[in-house]
């Protein structure tokens, strides 16, 4: 199943190159990604019942358990919907000019080769295997975020791919030290295996561990656009069709945590403490939140925002692992799904909004509410919930990491917390509400252009909503497998 | 009634606002009738909630506990507790709340057509329903939700007219305010959560250390005082009140800022139990500064529904002396001071949401006829709209706590609370008592003096404008709603007993203290439980005399006088051209004076503008401008805000420079600086 | 002693007697500046004069202009039952207290600005804007001084306070009630619209106050007006010489002489406080209006430190 | 056999410092084609040691494989793709020569500093190559900061890859066949993607110069 998956990606992505006709590839897309959404269910509903899930063939380099199945299925969900989304987007785009078949052609190729390298990384056992897809996700998206191909979308594909190449290449030095500190312990087929070095935790050499763990933090970390390596990140979100940043910030981020998550349950186990490692990730998850706060208060365009609102996030989740109790690993995860879910949908409106106005700068637009009836209300009610705001899923979510901070007696830590989700809170309305009211300028037709689209971001509102209050008992039990997985003992929801 | 369960009566009335909410938005293509059905359904659901919680007040004892559900989300839970706190405050939202939507059948109908009816009755109904929630909230977690909800239902209900700018300002202003106190509250809870491990309101804050219950007391006082308005944390409140409808105000001023004054009681005196007597004084002078400097505002406001917002920032600065009298007293163990106190205050909040509800819809009301807020702009109002003339001024004389009303008699009990909290040996409780007083009775005569003017100058004399000539009475669904909260007025102002006792129901509930016995002397008499049994008032026999003596007047005149007519002529006018709207007294004419007494309250700028005609004697035109500055915001937040500001635009460009180069020596340097602590770790 | 028939003695002597003090005040003030001055009767002839005549209405005025000297009548009425003319007579735990007093002053002061901004001349205006004014600085010094009084009695009544007051040997010897008894007497001066606060003689737009609101007034509504003022002006002289100057104490024997005599002794101190009056009026200025702050500010300061007084030496 | 392996692993590090002296793009180009060569040779020493103690052949492979992509190909691309974008002379630093050599050597000082935590864990002499190799990716960094220039970065970016290589090669007798693969062909990839990536920023800023790309900022 799971290694069909890859291939029907594979596959498909290849197609895309050969096919022509707009309407040929808009359908494929639809029927991958929905085949493929669907697959994803059948394989999370094996991991729930055999906790993992493994096949003997190519040296069963497949490997997938509760923790990569959160992300996998987040992977897929979005790749759904963003498909989805695309044909209206697309459409639009082709009559406005600004793409043709081929380029068409060749969004489809990327954008699918971009979430095969993407599965790929969540579905290895082995740790090399896992940085070559990371690095391969930086390759794949690169073309996609400079897909504009005008000045500025070329400017931020260069950074992207070269902040990422090297923070990635640091990530490598990382894993050959993790390789090196189980050379005496692990031999020739279980190498670098994920399983493997997880059991055998405790037996591996903490020095040369700790140092392989700094790396791989300053390596993924620049993946996953944790300050201070978050550089890249604005420019290649903002500069990306909307689509794409929706997948770079809700599914690209992820995996690149995944990666950290994993190396952070070895070291933790092997040093029987997570003194080392949580300080770092404290630390660097209060950065990040806090540059994120203090760039988005004087924000001027509201695609950077969001970006910073990711590295936010991402601060947010790098945190409460660096807490590493049950109860915030929990909140970890299950952040990172309403995080990516919410996040996306601003991104995808975005898209609407901006293939409406044709700008980017806040101060440009006014009357979104009266301009797009169904966009205007969800962009601004997930501009709400990305900010923490009840009744929506991110609320739920921070809201139990900050009691797991609380609860693990960081009570100033939790407090700063705190404050720093205020002044986020707070620039965001500073900066952005204004977009929103008064009337248009200038003679801009009311109504959507992308129906499908819409329909995409009508969904993911409730999906945000409905979980902000009440949690699926299947999730709920995959949370806990992958909280399981980490921290290892018994699972509890904290 | 046979097993009665007032449970069910909850759960209905939650569900008819519910459905009131679903059918506006249904009926969105039918303004008339989704508006009829909408209100209808919140009428009823407010009569169920206020039957409900009156029988709870004198029937039920113990508290109600409904669980709606448990999620399987860490921490989150939404189970209600209903005891006779809550009843008492949702029998507050009730009444407004159902007289409000009377009102608003009228009110809502210069909606029609123009903006969408069905999304506004929606946003209405699903904000009591959020208020009603969290004045119930079982535990700390959802009443954090519910009051979160609560702020943004009612921050998109102030933005609902959002072309204007001063709206959308208004709202960006109010949803921050209110978001950073929430934050402060988020803190306190999760110190609650992380020393007893439970969010359970009813739960023993016992384990709880002295030090992080004073850190608890201050965040929630600031959290709560956020909501409330108190002086310094006012400042969203005089924009976000004016900005919204007015029926929306209504409740806003009316109900939500009490929200605040329930949080106070249930956390601080229900939930940390009153450690130290400084947490009451610390309320006691907050209130007396928000009580003066919030009437005095007032005054120097023309636009009439900022300068309602002002009053409410001074009552709730009245009801802050109050609590912090009876906390105070409670801390010491003077439980029937605290019982008395305590019972002004909860009385003044039902009070003022009574007479405020009543002036903000009787704002709506003139907005509606004269289509302006400017008070400066009205005039002689009485002669076209008479009942709501009449009614506005029973609230005002109410707002002044002037005799027969309920106003006065809360007020009278906080200066009698005042009275009992002073003793020998307390140096400091009783020069804050002492001023108290003074700025209990400063801030009367002010709002008196203010309420002169907002009636005398927008009902009284001469129309000022065009506007103010061609008024229409308003639609009587409007009236009535006004009608029955004036009726309300000075019923609890004749007959207090009747609510007194209620209230002593939620004294003895959080206390144990009880004051009725002590109040009662005689058929409406309220007197003092503290002292000699001569201190005591009676509205009703005052108002009787005050009846009796003026009949009596009329009576003899008719008797003695000769020919009893009198003749109608024009104001005495010196002989000159006959008086002209533009010759009376204004609005800023009638304050004058307190401005040049305050100036150093408002810092008041004045400039004359000249320009000359033929000769410096006879100028074609002259122009007199008096502006008064917003202290706090001038001198406390712009500045702060600046601050931030600028740091950030700076930090942006010097950390985000655009240059690859840089960006690469960031994560050079982490590397580094990561693998220096590794080795030094 | 019954509540029907008390009350019925209060309102009898009080509205008899506040017209007289006019008269006296008016002839003592003659007298110290050696003119003959009106007789001591004048104000009741006045007042059954204007009864007779028909009153002149602005065409601008509303309801309100007409029902206002009624409320103002009414009121000061209804604040002279609060004010026992004597302690003999007060009927057991009867109900209304000082505070009572001042806010229902406030209701007919509350009609009467609004009287004045109801003819849309500029005079009444003027003249409510003003009385805002003082009445705003005023209050709290009556407040404050009152509670400390009420302290003493443990009760805001005025009887009990009076009472009390009884006990106290040489009040006026007593540094508290010193403090207090300027405090109010600064009070009575500004509340009843004395020079050196307002001139109850003037017509000059400067500097009246009172007669600017009352201005438009006319015929019998102006008598109306007229006496509630007089009854409020010797309500407010009760509270003070029955407070600060207590006589009951004096009395030895019981029963219905010992009533008359107390009310007796009573007309002589307001006779007493009248003259008083008079002298202050002729012996200081009217001061400018934004001076009139200053002086409540000394009535405040001076009823504070009363009350301060109250605790550094005890009762 | 150690020290060849331990002059080797000398000998790279200096090529880098010499690669980090260089002043002009072609000259640098040069520079790494010895660095890469040299690796190639040790790879091939370590191949053919493993061949007889072992029987892997997979070091050997690896190392041909560099020669035929790192030695040869590679650099053949860098300088085609210098030729073909328009070439100005302008100074290609920040710091100047000395200042970034003094640096280097401050690198490999603090690598040592920070590495020799891991001393004696394997086998004696490990320890200095693996510092040695290490300061190799640090200096490629270093060497990506101080270039201006595009292709100076690709430079450096290949260096950091060289330096990621040798580390593998001396602590563990290289990773595992199928991810070194993996790793040759990610490498490779981003070498052509940065090749397009070069040609575009030379048409759409007349200059490879990185100073233009400033716009994205805040």
């Amino acid at each position: 199943m799971g290694l069909f998956l890859l291939a029907v990606t594979g596959i498909t992505a290849v197609l895309f190159l050969l096919l022509p006709g707009r309407n040929l590839l808009h359908g494929l897309s639809l029927a991958a990604s929905a085949g493929l959404l669907g697959g994803a269910g059948g394989l999370t509903r094996e991991v729930l019942r055999q906790g993992q899930v493994t096949y003997p063939a190519l040296g069963g380099f497949f490997y997938l358990d509760g923790l990569s199945a959160i992300i996998l299925d987040i992977v897929l969900l979005l790749g759904f919907l963003v498909s989805v989304y695309s044909v209206g987007y697309l459409e639009a785009e082709f009559r406005h000019g600004q793409v043709d078949e081929r380029r068409l052609g060749i969004y489809y190729f990327l954008m699918y080769a971009f979430m095969f390298t993407m599965m790929l990384a969540l579905t290895v056992k082995n740790m090399g295997m896992m940085w070559i897809a990371i690095e391969a996700t930086t390759l794949a998206s690169a073309f996609l975020v400079g897909f504009y191909n005008d000045k500025l979308s070329v400017e931020a594909a260069w950074k992207y791919v070269i902040i990422c190449s090297v923070g990635i290449a640091v990530a490598l030095l990382g894993i050959i030290f993790l390789h090196l500190s189980s050379l005496s312990v692990l031999n020739p087929p279980q190498l670098l295996d994920w399983t493997a070095l997880y059991d055998q935790a405790e037996a591996l050499q903490s020095p040369i561990l700790r140092l392989a763990f700094i790396f791989i933090l300053v390596g993924f970390g620049t993946k996953a656009g944790l300050a201070p390596m978050h550089t890249w990140l604005p420019g290649a979100h903002s500069q990306a069709p909307s689509p794409i940043s929706a997948l770079l910030s809700g599914v690209l981020l992820n995996s690149a945590l995944y990666g950290i998550i994993r190396t952070v349950a070895i070291v933790n186990k092997n040093l029987g403490s997570s003194a080392f490692t949580g300080r770092l990730l404290i630390a660097i998850g209060l950065l990040s939140m806090a540059t994120a706060a203090i760039f988005i208060l004087t924000q001027k365009e509201y695609k950077r925002l969001l970006a910073y609102s990711s590295i936010e996030h991402m601060g947010i989740i790098a945190l409460a692992v660096g807490i590493f109790t049950p109860a915030s690993i929990f909140g970890a995860l299950l952040h990172m799904i309403n995080h990516s879910l919410t996040k996306s949908m601003l991104f995808l409106s975005c898209g609407t909004v901006l293939q409406k106005y044709g700008v980017k700068e806040i101060a440009r637009i006014r009357g979104v509410l009266s301009l797009l009836p169904v966009s205007g209300p969800v962009f601004l009610l997930g501009l709400f919930a990305i900010a923490g705001t009840p009744p929506f899923s991110v609320f739920s979510s921070e809201l139990s990491i900050i009691g797991a901070v609380f609860a693990a007696d960081r009570l100033l830590l939790g407090a700063v917390f705190i404050l720093l989700l205020a002044l986020v809170f707070m620039g965001m309305a500073l900066s952005m509400f204004r977009m929103f009211y008064g009337g248009p300028r200038g003679k801009l037709v009311r109504g959507e252009n992308n129906l499908p689209g819409t329909v995409v971001l009508m969904l993911l509102l409730a999906a945000i909503a409905v979980t902000g209050l009440y949690l699926p008992p299947d999730l709920q039990q995959l949370l806990l497998q992958a909280q399981q997985i980490i921290i290892g003992g018994q699972a509890h929801a904290g | 009634m046979v097993g009665f369960r007032p449970e069910q009566v909850y759960l209905l009335m939650m569900l008819l606002y519910g459905g009131a909410a679903l059918s506006a938005l249904l009926l969105r293509k039918h303004p008339h009738w989704g508006n009829l059905t909408a209100h209808g359904l919140c009428l009823a659901a407010a009569a169920l909630g206020t039957a409900a919680s009156l029988l709870q007040l004198t029937v039920v004892e113990a508290p109600l506990r409904v669980s709606l559900l448990q999620s399987a989300l860490p921490l989150i839970g939404v189970d209600l507790v209903i005891d006779r706190l809550s009843a008492f405050f949702i029998l507050t939202l009730s009444v407004l709340g159902g007289c409000v939507s009377i009102y608003s059948f009228g009110y809502l109908q210069h909606y029609f057509g123009r903006r969408d009816v069905g999304l506004f009755n929606f946003l209405y109904a699903l904000f009591i329903l959020s208020m009603f929630w969290v004045l119930t909230a079982g535990n700390a977690v959802f009443f954090f939700i519910a009051w979160e909800i609560m702020s943004l239902l009612s921050y998109f209900l102030v933005v609902f007219e959002s072309e204007q700018k001063e709206n959308q300002r208004a709202g960006t202003i109010y949803i921050i305010m209110t978001h950073l106190g929430t934050s402060f509250l988020l803190v306190g809870f999760m110190l609650m959560f992380s020393f007893t491990q439970s969010f359970d309101l009813l739960a023993g804050s016992a384990t709880i250390p002295g030090w992080a219950k004073d850190v608890m007391f201050i965040l929630f006082l600031i959290g709560f005082g956020t909501k409330a308005g108190v002086i310094p944390l006012h400042i969203w409140l005089p924009y976000a009140h004016p900005a919204a409808a007015s029926n929306v105000s209504a409740l806003m001023s009316g109900i939500m800022i009490k929200t605040a004054i329930y949080g106070l009681l249930r956390f601080v005196l229900g939930y940390l139990q009153l450690q130290h007597a400084w947490w009451g004084m610390l309320l006691l002078g907050l209130g007396l500064v928000s009580a003066v400097l919030g009437v005095a505002y007032a005054l120097m406001e023309h636009n009439i529904k900022r300068l309602l917002a002002f009053h409410s920032i001074e009552n709730i600065g009245i009801i802050l002396i109050g609590l912090g009298v009876s906390f105070t007293a409670l801390a010491q163990g003077h439980a029937l001071v605290g019982a008395v106190a305590l019972a002004a205050a909860l009385f003044h909040t039902f009070n003022h949401a009574l007479f405020k509800g009543g002036l903000f819809l009787g704002a709506g009301a003139l907005q509606l006829a004269t289509h302006t807020k400017d008070i400066e702009e009205l005039g002689g109002l009485i002669k076209r709209m008479p009942r709501t003339a009449l009614l506005m001024l029973i609230f005002s004389l109410a707002i002044s706590a002037i005799v027969p009303f309920n106003g006065f008699v809360s007020e009278w009990l906080t200066y009698q609370a005042l009275l009992g909290s002073i003793g020998p040996g307390q140096a400091g409780i009783n020069i804050i008592a002492a001023l108290a007083v003074a700025a209990l009775a400063f801030s009367g005569a002010l709002a008196a003096a203010c309420f002169v003017k907002l009636f005398g100058i927008s009902f009284l004399g001469l129309p000022r404008s065009e506007h103010a000539l061609h008024a229409r009475e308003a639609p009587a669904s409007m009236q009535l709603g006004m009608g029955l909260l004036a009726g309300l007025c000075l019923a609890a102002g004749v007959y207090p007993l009747g609510f007194l006792r209620l209230i002593d129901q939620v004294g003895v509930a959080l206390t144990g203290t009880a004051i009725a016995g002590g109040l009662q002397g005689g058929w409406g008499t309220v007197s003092y439980p503290l002292a000699a049994a001569g201190t005591s008032i009676s509205p009703p026999a005052a108002l009787a005399v005050m009846v009796g003596v003026g009949l009596a007047a009329g009576i003899l005149l008719r008797v003695l006088g000769g020919s009893g007519r009198e003749r109608r002529y024009g104001t005495w006018d010196c002989g000159f051209a006959a008086i002209n709207s533009r010759m009376q007294y204004s609005a800023t004419g009638f304050s004058k004076p307190l401005r040049i007494v305050l100036r150093l309250l408002y810092r008041p700028g004045r400039e004359l503008v000249v320009e000359e005609g033929r000769s410096p004697y006879f100028p074609d035109l002259m122009k007199y401008k008096v502006s008064t500055e917003a202290i706090f915001e001038k001198y406390l937040y712009d500045p702060g805000l600046q601050l931030i500001n600028r740091f950030s635009s700076k930090l942006e460009y010097r950390v985000q420079t655009g240059s690859i180069h840089m960006y690469l020596l960031y994560i050079f340097l982490t590397m580094l600086a990561l693998m220096l602590y590794n080795r030094l770790v | 002693m019954n509540p029907s028939s008390y009350i019925l003695i209060q309102i009898l002597t009080i509205l008899a007697v506040a017209p007289l003090v006019n008269g006296i005040i008016r002839k003592s003030k003659a007298l110290t500046q050696k003119r003959q001055g009106p007789p001591l009767l004048q104000m009741y002839w006045d007042l059954y004069k204007l009864l007779q005549k028909s009153a002149v209405v602005s065409e601008t005025a509303s309801w309100i202009f007409t029902a206002t000297p009624y409320i103002v009548l009414a009121t000061a009425v209804a604040a002279a039952v609060l004010v026992p003319v004597s302690t003999l007579i007060i009927p057991a735990g009867f109900p209304g207290d000082v505070i009572m007093l001042v806010y229902i002053l406030a209701l007919g002061r509350f009609f009467m600005m609004l009287a004045g901004l109801d003819t849309g001349s500029t005079f009444g205006g003027m003249g409510s804007s003003r009385e805002a004014m003082i009445s705003a600085l005023i209050e709290p010094s009556i407040l404050v001084s009152m509670l400390t009084v009420g302290l003493i009695a443990q009760s805001t009544a005025v009887g009990e306070m009076m009472a009390a007051m009884k006990l106290v040997t040489a009040p006026l010897l007593h540094p508290v009630y010193l403090l207090l008894f300027l405090a109010l007497v600064i009070v009575l001066l500004a509340e009843t619209s004395r020079i050196p606060v307002d001139d109850p003689a003037t017509h000059l737009e400067l500097t009246m106050v009172h007669e600017a609101m009352v201005l438009e007034y006319s015929g019998r509504q102006l008598a109306l007006m007229e006496l509630g003022a007089a009854v409020k002006q010797l309500v407010l002289i009760t509270l003070l010489v029955n407070l600060f100057l207590p006589h009951d104490q004096l009395l030895t024997m019981t029963g219905s002489g010992a009533v008359l005599l107390s009310v007796l002794l009573y007309l002589l101190k307001v006779v007493l406080a009248a003259v008083g009056i008079a002298v202050i009026e002729t012996s200081t200025v009217k001061l400018r209006l934004f001076s009139v702050p200053n002086l409540a500010a000394l009535a405040f300061i001076l009823s504070f430190l009363g009350f301060l007084q109250y605790f550094v030496l005890g009762r | 056999m150690a020290n060849y392996l331990d002059a080797l692993s000398v000998l790279i590090l200096v090529s880098s410092f010499v690669l980090v002296a260089n002043k002009r793009i072609s000259s640098y180009i040069a520079t790494f084609r010895l660095q890469s060569l040299l690796i190639a040779l040790t790879a091939g020493m370590m191949g053919l040691q493993s061949l007889r103690l072992e029987g892997r052949v997979d070091v050997l492979v690896v190392g041909l494989l560099i020669v035929s992509l790192k030695v040869i190909y590679i650099p053949n691309l860098l300088n085609r793709t210098f030729a073909q974008v328009e070439y100005r002379v302008e100074k290609d630093f920040f710091l100047n020569i000395p200042l970034l050599v003094l640096i280097c050597c401050g690198l490999v000082v603090f690598s040592y500093f920070s590495i020799s935590t891991i001393a004696g864990i394997n086998a004696g002499t490990i320890n200095m190559q693996v510092v040695n190799s290490v300061s190799v990716v640090l200096i490629g960094l270093l060497f990506m900061i101080s270039r201006k220039k595009a292709i100076g970065q690709m430079v450096g970016f290949l260096v950091i890859e060289n330096g990621l290589f040798v580390t593998a090669l001396f602590s563990t007798h290289g990773m595992p066949f199928i991810v070194d693969m993996g790793i040759f062909i990610d490498m490779i990839t981003a070498v052509l993607i940065m090749g397009i990536l070069v040609f575009r920023i030379n048409e759409k800023f007349e200059s490879i110069n990185l100073h233009e790309l400033k716009n994205l900022r805040g």
